[in-house]
């Protein structure tokens, strides 16, 4: 008694044998097998275990929504878990597992659950498990999460690429069946941009495993010449391989295209599977119904297939699931299955027909039991027989398959993605999809019409409609000649009373009718409720399979319409998506650009050692040779600057260019300090808050003509800030007549900073940079020797005298080199961002690390600046509010450090000495620290509660997470020339 | 009914056809002590504290839908208490106290799992944020630990450590953070909130809210007018729509959060983890699903579903710092409504109208708050002055300028 | 000591020689005289009106009132100063000619490669010949603008330029592409 | 509307060429305004369920802000206008 291949028929390549190994056992297929028919031809029907009992379970579908088939295939690197055996493309040397089984398939220790079975009822795991408290973690969840849980990974890097694509059609038929070519067929002959996506590696959906023919041909020959007419059609494309998963907003929709998950070798050069993004101005889908299961005792046995399954392995693999198939039906699906096995010359054991009546006739010969019901099935890894019931008769009718059909669903999956909700149709028995408008319609069966002659109609009617939409004229509608079809009707049977074993309504989730029983006892019975309390729909196949028996049976307990039960939610994914492919190439060193100063090259000359800055890298630091850790670099560039020089890229600060007569308006409104009085060729140092008062940003302002500005940034708000800029200026004050536009990339901008800078840049610049010519924040162009317009601006970050130099971005190198060749004999060097930290922290100056978002113009000792009497800029209302103007506000002050061989690390809290660690007493935080070899000892710069009140203060600097408690005293946080010598020098 | 292993066996031997309902279906009364309007996760737990831990057992809960159907039975589970700011850590440790004596106080297994939370941390601002946040932790005695690149390595190999533009160079562990099962904990508050004599009223909207002399009476609903001495609003992402019933306008935005689970895997991932170059967060549920999200879509929405394009930004990122997700398969996404408030920081306070109290403001992070919120809402009502450690979530505290901003956006909603 | 100033392109380094151009060609412009001009609030018609009569110019649409503009008859130093005084008081004019790289892309799957990282319908249809307009290209926004049925410009900021290099050459990792710098 | 938006200057595009600010129903009060006027501004939403106003700026493209008409439930959308010309329609 074995499933096995006919001697024929069937669309595989008989000519073409292929190897694959299943649990490490060497089998035989074709090409154009899936996995799951490999497996059936080779009669291997057990091929996993259930989530919770562990049961012994079989294919049961043909297509993607297989709630048991589910196998690792491949493996190291390239091992996929979860994979659906019914979709799996069959390849030369494919791999494949069984999963949720140990120590093997057939002997799973995991099935003493089954036998537990009447104590893990749904929701058992609510009710117990919390004695003792700490066993939960400790011993249960442990053992739990062992045994659920489906395929393996530990999660290895994956060597396969991505790919994402955009795509634009006019209109996007899914699904390639009847209805599906026949729409796209209009289409294309009307000349409508037509996208065609079929999820099997073969286009032609039922019709390759309808067994009429259709205008005189097989039907899989008729779809073959559809299909190489609209391949030929350039304004068709076909997507093979392609699965529709999301309809989003404005008709967007996700699709994934397995480009190469069924080959042997994969091409490096081709991404494995691809995301399109179609953006489609109609779409019909044509998505075929789903069959569903019937619920009866012992339903879930291997060898119990659903009919229309057991046609398409017969009509289009050439495969028979069994020697001797039983059929249950409650329509005329199974009549058509029985027809399809007897016509392939396969027994039938008996037909079950659970209507007393029907005028559906059995194939001559088959013994047709109408009336009649499965109650129970007996077999362990397969089915063996089942026990029939007529009329409170019982039968055992050996077979070894079963074909069920408890009637079609259509799949609308799509179309309830986006908020509508499915409606009951009480003449088909199923849930109809919702009218969602012109943009989306459902064509053929996935529209309510199950005959074949109705789906060419209705996929050539709906495509029509399309073309007229996007007004063209409809041409080259010809619908192909069908013999007569039957009548395709059934009458609902949710479940199967008298059930002598468990009847599963979910099979992977293990979710019988007693489960629905529970729920609905205990409360439980709103669809949601029963779903999330059992289970049930939340499997893998998201319930495609299950959800309607269980709503039938809800109803049923309820005593209300399915109608009035309603379906659970419909969400992307429709069947599941790797992360590779929603990810695409944008992962890892490409998850997001890197950007790069035009002083790179010259930083790198010199030796930096590089750093993320956000999307930048700066340059950290410039070590020598000798040097062997960065604190020894960093302190030679410190005190190599404060007495010489030093160069510093400072590019990547944010530029911006703002013209226009009221620019100076424009910008007095968005800064807190004034700059409407600023003297052209004169630069200030500009604060920026947020409407609510708290500090934005902080730069330059330079004045270079009446109506011409040139503003910073810093690095890391660079882009905030233009928006910020966009938004007053095109939102706010649109009436203010100003232009700007941000010119972050067209300079190279460099620091000379030390007691030499002036000496080293005038031997490089024309102009005369003299004190008096050129005095703390002048800010102009000058010419550099060489011919070459640059701007200069005096302005200091570091407390030296310094300026900032900008020259066209591509001649930044050659600048940098000149003023290095320069310096050399005045002992300049490069210096890096760690430098320019402490540089600025010995002086003072605040950074982001500072300006959090919670801190005002007074907290970082900035008060004074505040435009008070100006007329208004953003910020100054609400800077007013009695919490940000409180006494004990955290103020920014220094720190130095009383036990010179403890550091102090930013992150750290304050507090009082002798007072115990707690909220109410912390006293505030440090924001940088460093050593600061200028004075010799470790210093920070911290917000302390009233700070500026407390200088001189002993204070605990408090980081318990790294196990360390300094003392440092209190003081202004201008740790270095405070009256300005150096600067102004 | 108690639960208990016992029960358990005692039904299975009857079939388990001796189980009774979990909470009663009750019509409402004419009047309560306190209506409370939402059925998630903090109404519920404001009814049960209000009747375990102050005797008020008056009390309605009325919910629109399905008791649940809010954002308990749609996040990714989280339970934790590290944040940074002195008016949020108290309240948060308080809740995951609570979290942890829950399952026995409800009889109820919530399955909390404390496998910690590791949050990443990647550059040297960032690790100096952590460093301050952990301090902060430690200062109201909660347990955080410094993990350093070579730990992580050990604990977590999957990680991407050879991204060489954001290097993972440490991590902040809390270890007493985990996750428990969302929907259970709805379900848990619910029957003990029943049991106590609370009537949790399913299917019945708020249409309005009735005022004398200015003074809340009662509600307007599908079922006919409730009247109440105190009106108690946890409608989360759709509190402003009930607000406005009261002429009220509240410091709010609502926006979709996505969240998603793959398919089944054995366990693989033991943690929950967090990336600092993104927002990306992940763990696995004991069903063996990796749950995981990031952030917001961005825009203002009361759908409970998200875009595409935030859905391929989260893949990105996941695959970023786990690159041996990228063959994992996603099996579902959904969304939630959020309550997205001015600072990122909720609301528990009364209202500017008499007998009208307030619960919102939880943003993407109201799961881990469920048994505070509730606790604290109770002792406001109950006791008409705010829980000590609830003290800073005060909605006047915008106009007064005292935010609670962890991160620091200001008062862009979308931006925390 | 001698000043001269050798300017270096963003790609200099990163960008090898090639035996042979393929099908698709990514091709990089050494220099490339560029400048955006913005129009004097209320003076958009007039400034566009300027700019293009004149062809000497080819200015490409980047947002009401702006343009970025490229020539290939003025030289980066001079298409500036040449600008502002055509336009006079109608536009301010900045020079971007060292703040962005210009590559053309061209050869049959031009469009099938953008379109792996551009939501823009690249129809010839849809983005014609002469349609010029910012858009996001995987991460990055440029200055997308179609110069013939096969052949595309994109202009970006400097700073990114080896970053869209890199996304282009993964866009186009199915289809056969050399990168090479302007012959011209 | 969320996955694509059509800029009145540069055609349709996808969300990710913008960036979102949130409600663009509130108008900055003048400076001397009442407190309440400006903790209204700066905090208060109306936050219907509906139809909505939305600051949008077209980052990638032109760089304007724009204002987004559209429905929060279903995502329609109504109407885009740059925000400079809405803003001439409110005063």
């Amino acid at each position: 008694m074995t499933a096995y291949r006919l001697a024929s028929g069937g669309l595989v390549d008989r000519s073409h044998g292929i190897r694959f190994t299943f649990d490490g056992a060497t089998l035989t297929g074709h090409a154009g097998d899936t996995l799951a028919s490999a497996l059936l031809a080779n009669d291997t029907l057990l091929v996993g275990r259930s989530f919770k009992y562990h049961r012994p379970r079989g294919i049961v579908t043909a297509g993607p929504s297989e709630p048991n088939g589910l196998v690792t295939i491949g493996s190291g690197v390239r091992r996929d878990p979860n994979t659906r055996a019914t979709v799996a493309e069959l390849y030369d040397g494919l791999e494949a597992r069984s999963q949720n089984r140990w120590p093997s398939l057939a002997y799973d220790i995991g099935a003493v659950n089954n036998l537990m079975s009447r104590f893990l009822s749904a929701g058992f795991y609510y009710k117990t498990f919390m004695w003792p408290a700490a066993f939960w973690e400790k011993v249960y969840e442990p053992l739990i999460r062992r045994a659920a849980g489906l395929g393996r990974t530990d999660l290895p890097r994956d060597p396969d690429s991505y790919e994402k694509s955009w795509a634009h059609c006019d209109l996007l038929v899914v699904g390639s069946g009847p209805a599906g070519l026949s729409a796209a067929l209009v289409a294309a002959r009307s000349g409508l941009r037509v996208i065609l996506a079929e999820q099997d590696f073969v286009f032609g959906g039922a019709l390759l495993s309808e067994a009429m023919p259709i205008g005189g041909e097989p039907a899989y020959v008729f779809a073959r010449r559809v299909v190489e007419e609209l391949q030929s059609s350039p304004n068709v494309t076909l997507l093979p391989r392609t699965t529709v998963f999301g309809w989003y907003d404005d008709n967007v929709f996700g699709a994934v295209e397995r480009v190469q998950k069924g080959v042997a070798v994969v091409d490096a050069t081709k991404p494995v599977e691809r995301m399109w993004r179609i953006v489609a101005k109609h779409a019909i889908l044509a998505t075929g119904a789903e069959e569903r299961p019937l619920v009866f005792g012992g339903n879930d046995r291997p060898g119990i297939l659903t009919a229309s399954a057991v046609s398409t392995y017969a009509n289009r693999f050439g495969v028979a699931a069994g020697e001797s198939v039983t059929v249950f039906t409650n329509g005329a699906s199974g009549y058509r299955t029985a027809r399809d096995l007897a016509a392939q010359g396969v027994e039938i054991a008996a037909l079950i027909d659970s209507r007393p009546a029907s005028g559906d006739i059995a194939p001559a010969g088959v013994r047709l039991l109408r009336g009649g019901a499965i109650v129970d099935t007996k077999g362990r890894h397969r089915v063996r027989a089942v026990v029939a019931d007529r009329g409170g008769f019982e039968e055992l009718i050996a077979c070894d398959a079963v074909a069920m059909s408890g009637g079609w669903s259509p799949v609308i999956h799509l179309a309830c993605q986006r908020g509508g909700k499915p409606v009951w149709s009480e003449a088909l028995q199923a849930f109809m999809a919702p009218d969602v408008g012109s943009g989306l319609v459902m064509a053929g069966a996935a529209a309510g019409h199950y005959l074949l002659s109705e789906c060419f109609d209705d996929g050539a009617r709906k495509a029509s409609a399309v073309v007229e939409a996007v007004g063209r004229s409809v041409s080259g509608v010809e619908q192909p000649v069908i013999g007569e079809e039957a009548d395709p009707s059934f009458t609902a049977l949710w479940h199967v009373p008298g059930a002598k074993s468990k009847a599963f309504v979910d099979f992977q989730n293990d979710v019988h009718t007693k489960d629905l029983g529970l729920a609905v006892r205990e409360g439980f019975g709103h669809v949601e409720h029963a779903k999330r309390y059992t289970t049930g729909g939340m499997a893998t196949d998201q319930g495609k399979l299950g959800n309607i028996n269980a709503i039938g049976i809800l109803a049923g307990m309820r005593g209300v319409s399915p109608a009035e039960v309603g379906t659970t939610t419909f969400r992307p994914f429709y069947t599941p998506v790797s992360f590779g492919a929603m990810a695409g190439a944008s992962i890892g060193e490409h998850a997001m650009p890197t950007r790069r100063s035009p002083l790179h090259g010259w930083a790198a000359r010199n030796g930096a050692v590089f750093i993320d800055a956000g999307l930048w890298y700066r340059s950290s630091w410039f070590p020598k040779a000798v040097e062997k850790s960065w604190r020894e670099s960093v302190d030679r560039e410190v005190r190599n600057v404060r007495e010489n020089a030093g160069l510093c890229d400072v590019s990547t600060l944010g530029k911006i260019e703002v013209f226009g007569p009221d620019a100076a308006e424009f910008l007095n409104r968005l800064y807190c300090n004034p700059v409407l009085k600023l003297p052209v060729g004169k630069a200030r140092y500009g604060l920026m808050l947020r409407e609510d008062g708290m500090v934005y940003d902080d730069g330059t302002v330079s004045r270079l003509g009446d109506e011409h500005f040139f503003v910073t940034t810093t690095t890391a708000m660079a882009s905030g800030v233009l928006s910020h800029m966009e938004f007053a200026a095109q939102v706010l004050w649109p009436d203010l007549r100003v232009r700007f536009l941000s010119v972050s990339d067209q300079w190279a901008q460099m620091s000379i900073a030390g007691p030499k800078a002036r000496t080293i840049l005038q031997a490089v610049v024309e102009d005369d940079i003299s004190n008096a010519s050129f005095p703390f924040l002048a800010a102009r162009e000058v010419r550099l020797k060489g011919n070459l317009k640059a701007r200069l601006f005096r302005i200091s970050f570091s407390g030296e005298l310094a300026y900032e130099l900008a020259v066209p971005a591509g001649h930044g190198e050659a600048v940098a080199d000149a003023l290095m060749r320069a310096g050399a004999s005045h002992g300049i060097c490069a210096y890096g961002v760690e430098t320019l930290n402490v540089l600025r922290l010995e002086k003072g100056h605040v950074t982001h690390a500072e300006l959090d978002g919670r801190v005002t113009p007074d907290d970082a000792g900035l008060g004074r600046m505040m435009g008070t009497s100006k007329a208004d800029f953003i910020g100054k209302r609400l800077s007013t509010r009695f919490g940000l103007t409180a006494a004990d506000r955290m103020q920014l002050v220094g720190l130095k450090s009383v036990e010179p061989e403890k550091d102090m690390r930013a992150g750290a809290h304050l507090l009082k000495d002798g007072v115990k660690p707690s909220t109410i007493n912390d006293q505030g935080w440090v924001s940088s620290t460093c050593f600061s070899p200028t004075l010799g000892g470790h210093i920070a710069l911290a917000f302390l509660k009233s700070g500026r009140e407390r200088y001189g203060e002993k204070i605990v600097v408090w980081d318990q997470l790294r196990g360390v408690e300094t003392f440092a005293e209190v003081c202004d946080p201008v740790f270095v020339d405070p009256e300005n010598t150096k600067l102004m020098a | 009914m108690r639960y208990s292993a016992l029960s358990i066996l005692k039904q299975a031997f009857a079939g388990n056809l001796g189980w009774k309902p979990v909470w009663r279906e009750p019509e409402p009364k004419a009047h309560y002590d306190v209506i409370i309007v939402g059925g998630g996760g903090h109404g519920l737990a404001t009814a049960y504290y209000l009747a375990k831990e102050f005797g008020i057992r008056n009390v309605a809960v009325i919910e629109k839908g399905y008791l649940g159907s809010g954002n308990v039975g749609r996040n990714t589970t989280i339970v934790r208490s590290n944040y940074m700011l002195p008016g949020n850590e108290p309240f948060y440790e308080f809740s995951l106290k609570l979290w942890e004596g829950l399952e026995q106080g409800l009889n109820y297994n919530v399955m909390l799992s404390q496998r910690g939370i590791i949050s990443l941390f990647h550059n040297d601002g960032q690790r100096d944020h952590y460093i301050r946040r952990g301090n902060a932790m430690m200062m109201e005695g909660v347990a955080a630990e410094l993990l350093d690149r070579e730990t992580l390595k050990g604990m977590l190999p999957f990680l991407n450590f050879e991204h060489g533009r954001f290097p993972i160079i440490g991590g902040l562990l809390q270890r007493r953070a985990g996750t428990a099962r969302h929907d259970a904990v709805a379900w848990g508050f619910a029957r003990g909130a029943d049991r106590l004599g609370v009537d949790l009223i399913q299917n019945c909207e708020v249409t309005g809210i009735r005022r004398e002399n200015g003074v809340v009476t009662g509600v307007e609903t599908t079922k006919g007018f409730i009247g109440c001495n105190k009106l108690a609003l946890a409608a989360a992402g759709n509190s402003s729509r009930v607000a406005e019933m009261a002429g009220l306008k509240l410091p709010l935005e609502s926006h979709v959060l996505q969240a998603f689970v793959t398919e089944g895997l054995k366990p693989c991932i033991d943690h929950v983890i967090t990336y600092g170059a993104g927002h990306f967060y992940i763990s696995q549920s004991d069903k063996g699903g990796l749950v995981f999200g990031a952030e917001i879509d961005g825009y203002s929405s009361y759908a409970q579903r998200g875009n595409l394009a935030t859905a391929e930004h989260v893949m990105e990122e996941g695959v970023t710092m786990i690159p041996g997700l990228s063959r994992v398969r996603v099996l579902r996404s959904w969304g939630g409504v959020m309550d997205m408030s001015m600072d990122g920081s909720p609301i528990i306070d009364r209202t500017s109208i008499e007998n009208l109290y307030l619960n919102c403001g939880w943003c993407y992070g109201g799961f881990k708050a469920t048994p505070a919120s509730g606790f604290c809402f109770a002792h406001l009502l109950a006791k008409g002055e705010s829980h000590h450690v609830a003290r800073a979530l005060r909605l006047d505290r915008f106009e007064r300028g005292f935010p609670i901003d962890e991160a620091g956006a200001g008062t862009q909603p979308n931006l925390h | 000591m001698a000043y001269e100033y050798q300017a270096v392109h963003a790609l200099d380094g990163t960008i090898g020689a090639i035996a042979e151009r393929r099908a698709n060609h990514l091709s990089v412009h050494r220099t490339t005289a560029v400048a955006m001009v913005l129009a004097v609030p209320g003076q958009t018609a007039e400034a566009a009106g300027i700019l293009l009569s004149s062809g000497e110019f080819e200015a490409r649409f980047s947002g009401p009132g702006e343009w970025l503009v490229l020539s290939e008859v003025h030289a980066p130093e001079t298409l500036a100063a040449e600008l502002s005084v055509r336009l006079g008081d109608f536009a301010f004019v900045v020079d971007q000619s060292h703040g962005r790289v210009v590559l053309t892309l061209s050869g049959p799957d031009a469009a099938r490669i953008l379109a792996n990282g551009i939501a823009v319908d690249l129809h010839a249809d849809a983005f014609p010949v002469g349609r010029a307009a910012n858009v996001l290209c995987s991460h990055l926004s440029i200055n997308l603008a179609r110069t013939g049925n096969e052949s595309f410009d994109l202009v970006v900021m400097r700073s990114f330029a080896e970053a869209l290099v890199d996304d282009l050459k993964v866009m186009a990792r199915s289809h056969d592409l050399s990168v090479d710098f302007a012959t011209r | 509307m969320a996955s694509l938006i059509s800029c009145p200057h540069c055609g349709t595009r996808p969300k990710e060429e913008f960036f979102i600010r949130g409600d663009a129903t509130p108008v900055r009060p003048a400076l001397m305004a009442a407190e309440e006027v400006w903790h209204d501004y700066v905090h208060l939403r109306a936050n219907p369920r509906g139809r909505i106003r939305e600051h949008w700026q077209h980052v990638a493209g032109c760089r304007r802000w724009l204002v987004v008409e559209r429905d929060n439930f279903t995502h329609e959308v109504f109407g885009v206008t740059d925000a400079a010309k809405a803003g001439e329609g409110a005063r």
